[in-house]
């Protein structure tokens, strides 16, 4: 080869050198990278039909740093507990009473007589005033306390830790639990794979259970036999998805379940007694994306209280 | 590369904090009837601490060896074997990471940022061909950096270029010197290691358009000796201040030169040292280039600050190359991204809950940096212009064949041609 | 030699051709499989169609990894097939390879060396005029951020029609506190349990110290009322610390901090901390011995890792305050707490640890059987007033500001006390039994650190790229003059005997008529100003930031009376006493007294 | 004599020289040693900043990639609908290639006892696209998680995947304690 031609070459391939450095530079720049071509889309199932949703926010009250966990209504006012207090705010916005806890109340009961504050492992009664009537403990250790509810004068305790529903009277004694396993196919117990698990009594005085691992509400007896039970399973609007939901539920006047669910898409649905979609209070774009399923309380009214941790605040939906 | 790398302790604290929050998910699992039993995640232990430590037992090896083979030895073969030997080992084997090449990135980083540790081996392999360079030249360059070997192997027709274009290329090791430290002590971006053209022929596997650049620049070794050694290699410039004033630096000749000529053409690196022609040395000339010579040392301050001043100007656009500060601009001019779903830096940045103010403090830090670093890379390079232009006119007196001890890599070709003998 | 070269040569093609084909061949970007899968959709129990979509999806698996496994075969082939040509290569030209005599450079050495010299001279000014070029073109875009602009960037589109409730504590239900946390102990662990029950709102009993005890002892940041004028009286104005001249005690602390000291009576305080621990001592004024150090800590409430904070403000900026029964100390963690004079702690709560990106540093002030928070945070505006001897909240207002790092003064209002603070975007003063916004004014701006000034009924506020304000509150409120020739990054302003005094963090130092706003003087020194400057004996004392302390005579003369320096940093004000000065640099506490 | 002189000189120049350059190196070896720590640091993914942005798939030096999703069985459900096996919307809850998530079928999905179903890795057909993690991270527990496994990291000295990971999840950590998985970090930090 001439030296001339090597010369070219050299060129040639410092060229090369150089162009490669530049558009390797440029290539990686924010601004100048490719999609990713492993993309998770959920958008599909994300998109709620406009004539579903039956429901417009109203108001919001933002909580602004403390920490919520639980929240119900009762004659009007919020009753929030979370970490270390228990809180009651009227509805435009003054605090009433502050209650300081030991520790972090996860979810809350109120009746005319007393407030019940469940801990992670406590149960605890307060007058209206904050001061502390009763207070007693499950007694295994596991035991981790995800919601209350009510019927005369017995007590329903959630216990996601160990996959059970509690039962005490009022003055903290110890009356039963049930794991909703019967030998019939359809009791196979609960399945609570993550620490949501919410349980109601509705204005007819049936108790419905959340079975999240199923997908499923079950009705069952004071005596936890399975009485009745509808599941929903389907990532689109008519049913659950995910390991564990519906997270949270309430209570419409006539029966209706009020949903919220966790994850990829949080939304708020109403549900008939039987297990149909009746409507949608708020599609996944209202809330943030794979976030925590927001408490849903119901007052007289059936206003629907939202209480959405991932934004800090209570929101408010009212029928349109 | 961004903030991260340094701040392994805070991130510790971060995971705590992180699992605070979610301590929740540690739930319960089910009770298997089965007798089920639950696996628990592999973790494959990373190359032992052992191991790092032979490795720099081996790189001390093959200095010593190849300072031996170059000094006492004299021999091209032994010199050829370590450097295939090398190519193995640090090449293949160790697949061209740990180098000493990359590690003044790390010595950088860690000078600059108080978070960042440096491991030993690391430190180890930057010092120690700098040490030997000091005594005996650079026998690293010889025949243990691989990047330098497999280069080395393929020169096949090198031709000898022009001193002045070699001379003028002496200047980009500088330049790609100074702007790594910069970019590593800003904790901007590692580009000796982004843009080693060998690594990904060492690892077989790489972005296909690296594994161009290292074909490229085997293509080009074919016929312009060693050029990521001689036109880029940041590391070369350390090697070469060192080998300057080597203790014991490798001869061409055993013994006197009777200036034969015979080896000027065996260098391909263009490192032999020519006896000056007396003939030109006039008395004319060199009162000229005694004139040159003061007034362009007397222009090196002003050469240092000139670059000080230009680079630093520059600040802006250099601080661009750091992730955080382009991210932070580019939303600034463009707010309308923040709805482009497919842009996964923004999306990500918007879904982390920083704050815009806290990116844009965090860029001005790092922006300020950079004006800082420009004033000091910017002296340096009119530092080394400012001396380099200098040295043109340097008089100094050469009546034999020698290598030039910076440049020299102590290949150990040129012996072979030498005619004389050792005297006994 | 030339076999080896095209095998070479023809691997290395594959390999490229099979990199290409991998790119098109990816396993999920399979658009069959996609419109199977869409026509499934339409279709769940068509089993044909899953059947389809298993052997498409089990083929364009099966060659993802065979081009994977090809490319790994591919190179060691091409590898070995390079390191024959190679060889072949060499072998050849070794073959053909004579031993010559070199023909000779053609080239002259000075001639060429000439050259060389231009080339490098062109190379060296082509990079200096790129960078300018760069330096040139290149603009500065996070200059351009604003914190409008930021609005931009959060992501909550606020649905107009939703009215937003603020949560609010009402002056008329104070909060209540249960027994309940006595359950867990930890609150009160070692305090005087014995007043702790009296409810915050109602009087106490206790005669509280005055403004005329206040002028004695420098019991809070800037003096009594925060108004930056001392009046002790002699003040030293001569001392060296390398000689140790002038230099009464000095003593090394545990802990550094940017506060400054305060005083009551015999003794001087001052607080510290790190990331390990926080602490508050107190030294004896006169012998410079330490009485007590206690250590802050078991807050309910209080972080584990204390939040992150620059080298220059810390987790111990906000000054303590004393007001001559207990101390108070606030630290970067949200932490709050009180001490007896004789050490033993009092109370101690957490306010919430505040979101700072420097770090929390307004400093606290104490009136009667109040402690005035400023408790401003990257989550906004928030100030309360605490009850002095239990830590319990008598009131906590949110304010619509943005965070600031100033603190606030006490004005006395025909008798009625009023908190004024200095924040972005405004200057407003608060009933101090209420928390009632009484006025404000919209004039500052940015990250507020000087706090504001008081003399005769006005208001002095100022920060770096807003104004310096002269504020009558009385006057509706107004801005009676208003100046941006010097404004103050750091440094507060102070007025007295009719000038005002205004330090830069570029090291000008400026004399104003306080009423007219009419300059008398300007210094300029070599260092900036973070620290304020305080009034003391006619003199200013202010120390910059390379620890000169100048001292100024406060007059519209404005005469440099002394530069004394200590040789240490400190960026701390002096606490003055009649004849001592007391002064704190990152390791030391010194008294300094003329002989 | 006056040769010998310039030599001398030149000799004495030249050890000056040599005796600086020496104590540079050291001083930059002293400095950096105090700096330095003698534990070897590797590179890994803090899953709780992770956002499966894809980039471990695509940008690692390794093909494929040296990161390998890991199942933290600690956090599992043992869901029979997994968000991380299955497809949006997939057709059934069934293995076939139109239900499954994984785009290289790199899962595998074991019946273990009514209702409860194990899922295990196969890291040799793992290309750590992510899309499995972002799945269980949505709609489960979050116990699929990335990890750079180090029996195949180079432990590059820069981390091509640190350096164009958006949510800059990728940092040394300390070799001994490698891998930080989830549930099991907390017994860790815990104890």
């Amino acid at each position: 080869m001439s030296k001339k031609s090597i010369g070219i070459l050299i060129l040639v391939i410092i060229g090369i050198i150089i162009t490669i450095i530049i558009l390797d530079f440029l290539g990686n720049r924010p601004n100048n990278r490719g999609d990713n071509p492993y993309e998770y889309n959920v958008e599909e199932f994300k998109a709620v039909d406009a004539s579903l949703i039956h429901y417009k926010e109203t108001k919001n009250i933002p909580l602004g740093d403390i920490i919520a966990r639980g929240m119900d209504i009762f004659k009007g006012d919020i009753y929030i507990t979370g970490q270390n207090f228990l809180q009651v705010i009227q509805i435009n916005g003054v605090k009433k009473l502050n209650v300081e806890l030991e520790e972090t109340g996860i979810c809350l009961l109120v009746k005319e007589e007393f407030i019940i504050v469940g801990l992670q492992q406590k149960i605890i009664l307060f007058d209206h005033e904050g001061q502390i009537l009763n207070s007693w403990m499950p007694d295994k250790e596991t035991t981790y306390i995800t919601s209350l509810a009510m019927k005369d004068d017995i007590l329903y305790v959630a216990d996601a830790g160990n996959r059970r529903v509690l039962r005490y009277n009022i003055d903290g004694t110890y009356i039963g639990e049930f794991e909703g396993k019967s030998e019939s196919e359809a009791g196979h117990g609960f399945i609570i794979p993550s620490p949501h698990f919410d349980l109601v009594v509705n204005s007819y005085d049936e108790l419905w259970v959340v079975n999240p691992g199923k997908h499923a509400l079950e009705n069952y007896t004071d005596e936890g036999d399975l009485r009745g039970f509808w599941e929903s399973s389907s990532m689109k609007i008519e049913g659950f998805t995910g390991c564990c939901n519906p997270a949270e539920i309430a209570v419409l006047s006539n029966g209706s379940f009020v949903t919220a669910e966790k994850g990829g898409m949080v939304r708020i649905k109403i549900y008939s007694q039987s297990g149909q979609l009746e409507s949608v209070v708020a599609a996944p774009e209202k809330f943030v994306e794979e976030g925590k399923a927001p408490e849903v309380k119901v007052d007289e009214n059936d206003i629907i209280y939202a209480l959405d941790f991932d934004k800090k605040m209570i929101r408010v939906f009212e029928k349109k | 590369m961004k903030n991260s790398l340094s701040k392994i302790f805070l991130f510790l604290i971060f995971t705590f904090l992180f699992l605070g929050v979610y301590g929740q998910n540690r739930f319960p699992k089910p009770e298997f009837d089965s007798g089920y039993e639950q696996p628990s995640p592999t973790k494959p232990e990373p190359r032992s601490n052992a191991m790092e430590i032979l490795d720099v037992f081996v790189l001390l090896a093959a200095l010593s060896l190849s300072s031996w083979l170059a000094i006492k030895k004299r021999s091209r073969q032994g010199i050829l074997w370590l450097s295939i030997f090398s190519i193995i080992y640090f090449g293949f084997y160790r697949e061209g990471c740990v180098c000493s090449v990359g590690a003044i990135q790390n010595v950088a980083l860690a000078f600059f940022d108080s978070g960042y540790k440096i491991s030993l081996t690391i430190l180890a392999f930057f010092l120690l061909p700098l040490i030997f360079a000091l005594f005996f030249g650079r026998s690293f360059c010889a025949g243990v950096c691989p990047l330098g070997a497999i280069q080395d192997l393929l020169v096949i027709n090198p031709i000898s270029v022009p001193s002045w274009i070699r001379k003028t290329l002496d200047f980009v090791p500088y330049l790609y010197l100074g702007f790594a430290v910069l970019f590593a002590a800003t904790g901007t971006d590692f580009i000796i290691c982004r843009y080693d053209p060998f690594i990904g022929i060492f690892r077989m596997n790489a972005p296909y358009i690296m594994i161009i650049l290292g074909i490229a620049f085997l293509l080009l070794g074919m016929f312009f000796a060693r050029p990521y050694c001689r036109a880029f290699c940041p590391y070369g410039v350390l090697l070469n201040w060192m080998s300057k004033v080597s203790k014991w630096h490798m001869t061409i000749t055993p013994d006197e030169c009777i200036k034969c000529k015979l080896c000027e053409p065996s260098c391909p690196f263009d490192a032999i040292e020519i006896p000056i022609d007396e003939k030109e040395r006039t008395e004319d000339t060199v009162r000229k280039n005694v004139r040159r010579f003061s007034i362009y040392a007397i222009l090196i301050p002003l050469w240092m600050l000139a670059g000080g001043f230009a680079i630093s100007k520059a600040h802006v656009f250099l601080s661009r190359a750091n992730p955080d500060v382009f991210l932070a601009e580019l939303m600034i001019t463009n707010p309308e991204l923040i709805d482009d779903t497919e842009n996964l830096d923004i999306q990500t940045f918007l879904e982390s809950g920083k704050t815009m103010e806290q990116l844009v403090e965090e860029a001005s830090v790092i922006r300020m940096k950079f004006k800082k670093g420009g004033w000091f890379l910017g002296a340096f390079l009119g530092l080394v212009i400012g001396v380099m232009v200098m040295n043109q006119f340097k008089m100094r007196k050469q009546d034999i064949y020698e290598p030039h001890k910076g440049n020299c890599f102590s290949c150990a070709r040129c012996m072979d041609f030498c005619p004389v003998e050792k005297k006994i | 030699m030339l076999i080896s070269g095209i095998f070479t040569l023809f691997i290395a093609s594959l390999l490229i051709f099979n990199f290409w084909h991998m790119k098109k061949n990816d396993p999920i970007e399979n658009e069959i499989i996609a419109t199977f899968v869409e026509r499934l959709a339409s279709d769940p129990r068509n089993e044909e169609i899953m059947v389809e979509i298993r052997n498409l999806d089990l083929l364009a698996r099966k060659a993802y990894f065979t081009s994977i496994w090809q490319v790994n075969v591919g190179s060691y082939i091409l590898l070995f097939a390079g390191i024959i040509f190679a060889l072949a290569l060499k072998i050849n030209t070794d073959l053909r390879r004579k031993i010559t005599l070199p023909e000779g450079s053609d080239e002259k050495l000075f001639p060429s060396r000439i050259i060389s010299q231009r080339w490098l001279l062109i190379s060296g000014l082509t990079i200096i005029g790129f960078a300018l070029l760069a330096g040139f073109l290149g603009k500065d875009q996070l200059k351009n951020f604003s914190p409008q602009h930021a609005a931009a960037f959060s992501r909550d589109s606020i649905d107009e029609s939703i009215e937003v409730i603020q949560l609010v504590d009402p002056e008329a239900n104070p909060v209540l506190t249960t027994d309940t946390p006595v359950e867990n102990g930890q609150a009160e662990d070692n305090t005087n349990a014995n007043e702790i029950s009296i409810p915050a709102a109602s009087a106490s009993s206790k005669t509280y110290y005055g403004i005329e005890d206040f002028k004695k002892n420098q019991n809070t940041f800037r003096g009594a009322l925060g108004h930056g004028i001392s009046y002790s009286k002699n003040i030293p104005v001569d001392w060296d610390g390398a000689s140790g001249k002038n230099i009464k005690w000095k003593v090394a602390t545990t802990k550094s901090g940017f506060n400054s000291p305060v005083i009551w009576e015999d003794k001087i305080f001052i607080s510290g901390g790190d990331k390990t621990a926080r602490i508050v001592s107190c030294f004896d004024r006169h012998k410079g011995q330490l009485i007590w150090e206690k250590e802050v800590k078991d807050i309910p409430g209080s972080p584990a890792a204390p939040p992150r904070t620059t080298d220059d403000t810390g987790l111990a900026a906000p000054t303590m305050a004393v007001d001559g029964y207990y101390v108070y100390a606030i630290f970067g963690t949200g932490d709050i707490i009180a001490f007896d004079l004789d050490g033993n702690r009092i109370w101690a709560r957490n306010l919430g640890v505040p979101d700072n990106h420097y770090g929390h540093s307004s400093s606290l002030i104490v009136w009667e059987n109040k402690l005035i928070v400023q408790y401003d945070s990257g989550k906004g505006g928030r100030m309360l007033v605490l009850y002095t001897e239990t830590g319990e909240t008598i009131w906590d207002i949110k304010r619509p500001n943005l965070i600031s790092w100033s603190s606030p003064i006490l004005v006395d209002d025909k008798g009625k006390m009023q908190v004024v603070t200095s924040t972005d975007p405004y200057v407003a003063g608060y009933d101090l039994e209420t928390g009632n916004e009484l006025w404000k004014v919209e004039c500052m701006m940015g990250e507020v650190a000087p706090s504001p000034g008081y003399y005769n009924g006005l208001i002095y506020a100022t920060n770096e790229y807003a104004i310096l304000a002269a504020i009558d509150p009385a006057a509706g409120p107004a801005v009676v003059w208003e100046n941006d020739e010097y404004l103050a990054e750091v440094s507060s302003p102070v007025a007295s005997d009719g000038i005002l005094y205004i330090a830069t963090s570029y090291g000008v130092l400026v004399a104003y008529d306080a009423l007219t706003g009419e300059k008398y003087w300007e210094h300029e020194f070599n260092n900036g100003f973070y620290s304020s400057p305080m009034v003391a004996d006619g003199k200013l004392y202010i120390i910059d930031m390379g620890g000169v302390m100048h001292i100024i005579s406060a007059d519209k003369t404005g005469n440099i009376i002394g530069q004394p320096e200590l040789g240490e940093d400190g960026y701390a004000l002096p606490a003055f006493a009649d004849n001592r000065l007391y002064f704190r640099t990152n390791t030391s506490l010194y008294c300094i007294e003329e002989e | 004599m006056a040769e010998e002189k310039k030599l001398n000189r030149r000799d004495f120049i030249q050890n000056g020289a040599r005796i600086t350059a020496g104590v540079s190196i050291v001083g930059v070896g002293v400095v950096a040693a105090t700096k330095s720590s003698k534990d070897k640091y590797v590179w890994q993914i803090d899953p709780a900043k992770c956002t499966q942005c894809g980039r471990c798939a695509t940008d690692c030096v390794k093909n494929p990639s040296a990161v390998k999703c890991v199942h933290a069985y600690d956090v599992c459900g043992y869901c029979d609908l997994c968000g991380g096996y299955f497809k949006p919307g997939m057709n059934a809850l069934q293995t076939g290639a139109e239900n499954q998530l994984c785009p290289t079928a790199a899962i595998e999905r074991r019946f273990i006892e009514e209702p409860y179903f194990e899922y295990i890795i196969d890291e040799d057909l793992c290309i750590a696209c992510g899309l499995c993690v972002k799945g269980c991270g949505a709609f489960g527990n979050g116990s699929f998680q990335l990890q750079i496994r180090h029996d195949l990291c180079d432990n590059c000295n820069e981390c091509a995947i640190a350096r164009v990971c958006p949510s800059d999840a990728i940092s040394r950590i300390p070799a001994n304690q490698a891998y930080i998985i989830k549930g099991e970090s907390v017994a860790n930090d815990e104890s």
